[in-house]
């Protein structure tokens, strides 16, 4: 500890030379010619005493790498001494100053979180992509990508989903914006929470009404998790890439039959319960339920 | 698997050890209205709630009483029901407050003895069949800021118009000040946090003159 | 909180412990693990004859909300339920010159507690001031709110593992409210009904036939 | 006679000098307290020590005024011996201010008349006050007294300007009002001022009619009457059975949140 102030010390002193001796030069070079340096090769003269004062230079900045280079970091955090009471300051517009302080600071925190999400979104999904493989005609083209298109028409498909059944209930949110994730209420049976990717439908999720509506965490109850399973296979089956609006609209309206997901007995065994399950399947064509064991 | 204990034997085991926070340490005071922001100002410099600025409330209290007028003794439960009419979905909360005690002159707060729980919408229905009367209601609106434990509140009193389906309109307040508190809801005994508070109003002063009011002599007083 | 359904269990010429021996197998043989104890009690307080004509307080904990309370006052017209938190007992002591415990009536319904698929199953022996009244069966459907729609589902479990025994129909307390979300204070209420009727019947309810309302 | 008016003299003049060394006294330590204390001494203090020696003169000139007191016009000190030496009682009873009894420093002591070259300027400035012209003696009184009125007016300003700041200071320090407080927390506490016109039909119970009061037009009673004690409710029990059905309906009203 000792050994680094004496460091810091001659560090500190070092950088005091060299100031000085710079302060030296400058003068030095503002005063210019001047009597002293005699008559006849004032020039010569003047140049000599500059180069000696700037090999002084030289050799202080030598000193003072040296002396920086012997230094070590402190180690941890910087003790802010008197500047931590600013937080503790009550004059009413340095209070105002400071509230300000911490909303900017969130702020930029945030921006900061954003953008980086951004940037990799963006990087993974160029605006040069496209689907060519199917475009025929140049209008055809425009329709075949889904999954970027403009959010006017992901919009327009919600909206027009949400009109189609009237014990579905429907709030989206957009965390990333051509990319919706939609809430589905199943009247008061259950809620689906669903990701889209363009146009199509990328990860389902069902739970019960009273669960949160993360997208990642499956339900407590067996019964939804069964119907997530099947709601994927759904997903799969009814997956078509060129009629992605057709898709999600035949997904929805399987997935609307669950509104008696309780109440409906097996088609086959007439019965509620198997191994203590509804009937969590759904006929893809009839929409007439069964047990996973009797379909 | 040991066998469950009934509520009732957990809620006297809690009362044995003492941690059931059925006192409530208080101290009063108002500020007029036109140095409310000086004084909110300070208080979130002193309060925790820095960043988040003041919670503000709008709240409807009902005081009821539960009394029977028997010759001898007339006996008499006071009952408070306090909802927020801003906040729609939040419990209503039932509180039974004791008798002030001032105490001697060391003791720095009033303190009174208070049960506090939250409680379902039917609790006005509930009260009105249980024999309750309600013998008067007002709206407070304000700021509440924390401290730690103690809890302030800046706030607004207004009467009420007797429209009790419309509770928050045609209101008018009873006066040209707010009304300050600093309260602390502790377990009996704990008189440190009394002190804490004296502290706590002292810093307030001259702003706000938060006392220790003896409600006897101010019932005698303002009659 | 999903829809839950009590029913009371016949006794015939059993004791207490030997049924819930019984249904107990019966329901680990389905595929049940046990899943420690619950108990439902109950007090009862009326009011003092000064405070004009007489109401009745219950007062009801259910471990399985540890920290709530349930009030439902019976006023001879209409019964008003209310939820609260653990001071209310508190509250109620300092009640004491308004309203004062029945005596003989401190209820309580206790038993072990199984857990099947999204079922939950209790067994419950109702003592009142520790004198064996019966047997109560609880079956809770968790995932599902509205007793409309599960109601058939529920009554086959429960003829799945009490046999005849089962209900046929809702509680009469249900039956008003079959398509409203299902919440806690039902369980309680339902409880009461019970409770109530098991007060009513003087000495050990040996020989009675469940209640098919 | 003579004898008389020797006493009297002697009597007089004992009570002449002891009021002139007081005053000698006073003026001394009044000197002194200018010259040792003149840091610490401060106005009301010096005015204080002012009015003293004023005083003290006035008590002197009403003794010379006096019947009794021999006139000391009429009387003549004579010197008897003059002498340039150093006298040492004189010295003595004069505190060191005077040596000798010599002829240049007598007729100054026992001087009568004024010094001539004061009463030379007296006369002088006599003789222009009496040359003055009438209209101009008036003229410069008007002048004169216009400046004091003047000053006078800036001082009385200044002094109000200083009274309304203190008064002003003083209230902004007033941040709350104790009576607001105790209305507040009366009306909180207590429904002080809560109780009437908020509550027309009294919100009765319409289980037990029998523990209602009536509300008896009380919106209309005087203002900062007290809360009812108990006692005084139980006499004015009231029944009201026909108000029991509407005061359901505006129970039921109230609970927009009823589950």
């Amino acid at each position: 500890m000792d050994r680094d102030i004496e460091q810091l010390n001659s560090a500190l002193n070092s950088v005091k030379i060299l100031r000085s001796n710079v302060r030296r030069v400058f003068e030095s070079v503002s005063n210019g010619l001047r009597a002293d340096h005699g008559e006849e090769i004032k020039e010569n003269r003047y140049i000599l005493e500059l180069q000696e004062l700037l090999t002084t230079v030289n050799n202080n900045l030598r000193d003072v790498e040296n002396s920086v280079a012997n230094l070590t970091p402190p180690p941890g955090a910087f003790n802010l001494g008197n500047t931590t009471y600013l937080s503790q300051e009550t004059t009413q517009d340095r209070q105002q100053l400071y509230g300000q302080l911490v909303n900017s600071y969130k702020w930029t925190d945030k921006i900061r979180e954003y953008s980086a999400l951004a940037g990799n979104i963006l990087a993974s999904n160029s605006f040069n992509k496209t689907y060519k493989t199917f475009g025929t005609t140049k209008r055809r083209k425009t329709q075949t990508s889904n999954h970027n298109v403009p959010p006017e028409i992901i919009e327009n498909l919600i909206t027009s989903i949400d009109r189609l059944f009237s014990d579905v209930t429907i709030t989206a949110s957009r965390p990333f914006v051509p990319n919706p994730v939609i809430q589905v209420a199943l009247g008061r049976v259950l809620r689906a929470v669903i990701a889209f990717k363009g146009l199509m439908i990328e990860w389902v999720v069902v739970k019960a009404l009273s669960e949160g509506s993360d997208v990642w965490t499956e339900s407590r109850y067996k019964v939804f998790r069964k119907v997530t399973e099947n709601c994927h296979a759904a997903m799969c089956h009814f997956h078509s890439p060129l009629m992605p609006d057709l898709a999600v609209r035949s997904f929805m309206h399987w997935f609307h039959s669950y509104i008696t997901l309780f109440s409906a007995p097996c088609k086959r065994c007439s019965k509620h319960l198997h191994s203590n399950l509804p009937p969590t399947w759904r006929d893809l064509r009839s929409l007439e339920p069964y047990h996973e064991e009797c379909k | 698997m040991s066998t469950l204990g009934t509520a009732i034997d957990s809620l006297t085991a809690a009362m044995k050890c003492n941690i059931l926070p059925n006192q409530e340490y208080l101290l009063q005071g108002s500020v007029l209205d036109q140095y409310v922001e000086v004084l909110l100002h300070r208080l979130r410099g002193l309060c925790d709630n820095v960043d988040s600025g003041p919670e503000t409330f709008n709240d409807h209290e009902l005081c009821y009483s539960l009394r029977i007028n028997s010759a001898n003794a007339p006996c008499i439960l006071p009952l408070r029901v306090r909802r927020a009419l801003d906040v729609t979905d939040a419990p209503f909360q039932l509180r039974y407050v004791g008798q002030p005690e001032l105490g001697d002159k060391n003791r720095p707060t009033v303190v009174r003895s208070s049960i506090d729980m939250a409680c379902s919408s039917t609790i006005l229905e509930f009260l009105n069949e249980l024999g309750c009367r309600l013998d008067f209601e007002y709206i407070s609106r304000g700021y509440m800021f924390r401290k730690g434990r103690m809890k302030v509140t800046v706030s607004k009193i207004f009467k009420m118009n007797g429209m009790s389906n419309k509770p928050s309109e045609g209101v008018e307040a009873i006066s040209q000040s707010y009304l300050v508190e600093l309260s602390v809801q502790a377990p009996l005994g704990q008189d440190a946090i009394a002190e804490d508070m004296r502290i706590f109003a002292e810093q307030l002063r001259p702003l706000v003159q938060l006392e220790k009011i003896d409600y006897k002599r101010l019932g005698n007083m303002m009659s | 909180m999903g829809v839950t359904i009590l029913a009371q269990f016949p006794v015939e010429n059993k004791t207490g412990p030997q049924i819930i021996e019984v249904l107990s197998k019966r329901i680990c043989a389905l595929g049940a693990t046990p899943q420690g104890q619950f108990l439902v009690d109950c007090e009862t307080f009326t009011s003092v004859p000064a405070l004009g004509h007489q109401r009745t307080v219950h007062v009801l904990h259910n471990s399985e909300q540890p920290a709530t309370v349930f009030a439902l006052l019976e006023t001879g017209t209409k019964t008003i339920p209310l939820v609260t938190d653990g001071l209310f007992d508190l509250l109620i002591m300092k009640m004491i010159s308004f309203y004062q415990s029945k005596k003989h009536t401190k209820t309580e319904s206790k038993g072990p507690r199984f857990e099947i698929g999204d079922f939950s199953v209790k067994l419950g022996t109702v003592n009142i001031t520790s004198n064996f009244k019966g047997i109560l069966v609880e079956v809770e459907y968790k995932p599902c709110v509205v007793p409309a729609m599960c109601w058939d589902l529920i009554m086959e479990f429960m003829q799945g593992f009490l046999g005849s025994s089962g209900p046929t129909a809702p509680p009469a307390f249900l039956q008003n409210r079959m398509q409203e979300i299902y919440s806690p204070i039902d369980t309680i209420q339902q409880y009461l009904e019970h409770f109530t009727i098991f007060r009513k019947s003087t000495g050990p309810t040996m020989v009675m036939r469940p209640q098919q309302p | 006679m003579q004898q008389r008016e020797e006493k009297q003299l002697e009597s007089s003049l004992e009570s002449i000098i002891q009021r002139v060394n007081d005053l000698k006294a006073s003026l001394s330590s009044m000197i002194m307290k200018i010259e040792t204390e003149y840091e610490t001494l401060n106005w009301p203090k010096f005015l204080d020590n002012y009015a003293l020696v004023s005083g003290q003169l006035i008590s002197l000139s009403k003794v010379l005024s006096h019947d009794k007191c021999t006139n000391l016009r009429n009387l003549t000190v004579l010197p008897l011996m003059l002498s340039p030496e150093r006298d040492e009682q004189l010295v003595q009873m004069t505190e060191g201010r005077i040596t000798t009894f010599s002829y240049d420093l007598v007729p100054d002591y026992l001087r009568t008349k004024l010094e001539p070259l004061a009463e030379q300027k007296m006369m002088q400035l006599e003789l222009k006050a009496q040359n003055l012209q009438y209209d101009n003696a008036q003229k410069q009184i008007a002048a004169y007294q216009k400046v004091v009125s003047h000053v006078w007016d800036i001082v009385n300003k200044a002094r109000e300007e200083w009274e309304v700041e203190a008064s002003s200071r003083g209230s902004t320090q007033q941040n709350s009002s104790v009576a607001d407080t105790h209305l507040l927390v009366a009306a909180v506490g207590m429904g002080k001022n809560l109780k009437m016109g908020g509550n027309p039909n009294g919100q009765p119970n319409p289980t037990s009619g029998g523990m209602m009061v009536a509300p008896q037009g009380r919106p209309g009673g005087p203002p900062g009457q007290g809360p009812i004690p108990p006692s005084t409710q139980a006499m004015s029990m009231n029944k009201a059975p026909s108000a029991i059905k509407t005061n359901i309906k505006s129970a039921a009203q109230m609970h927009p949140y009823g589950r």
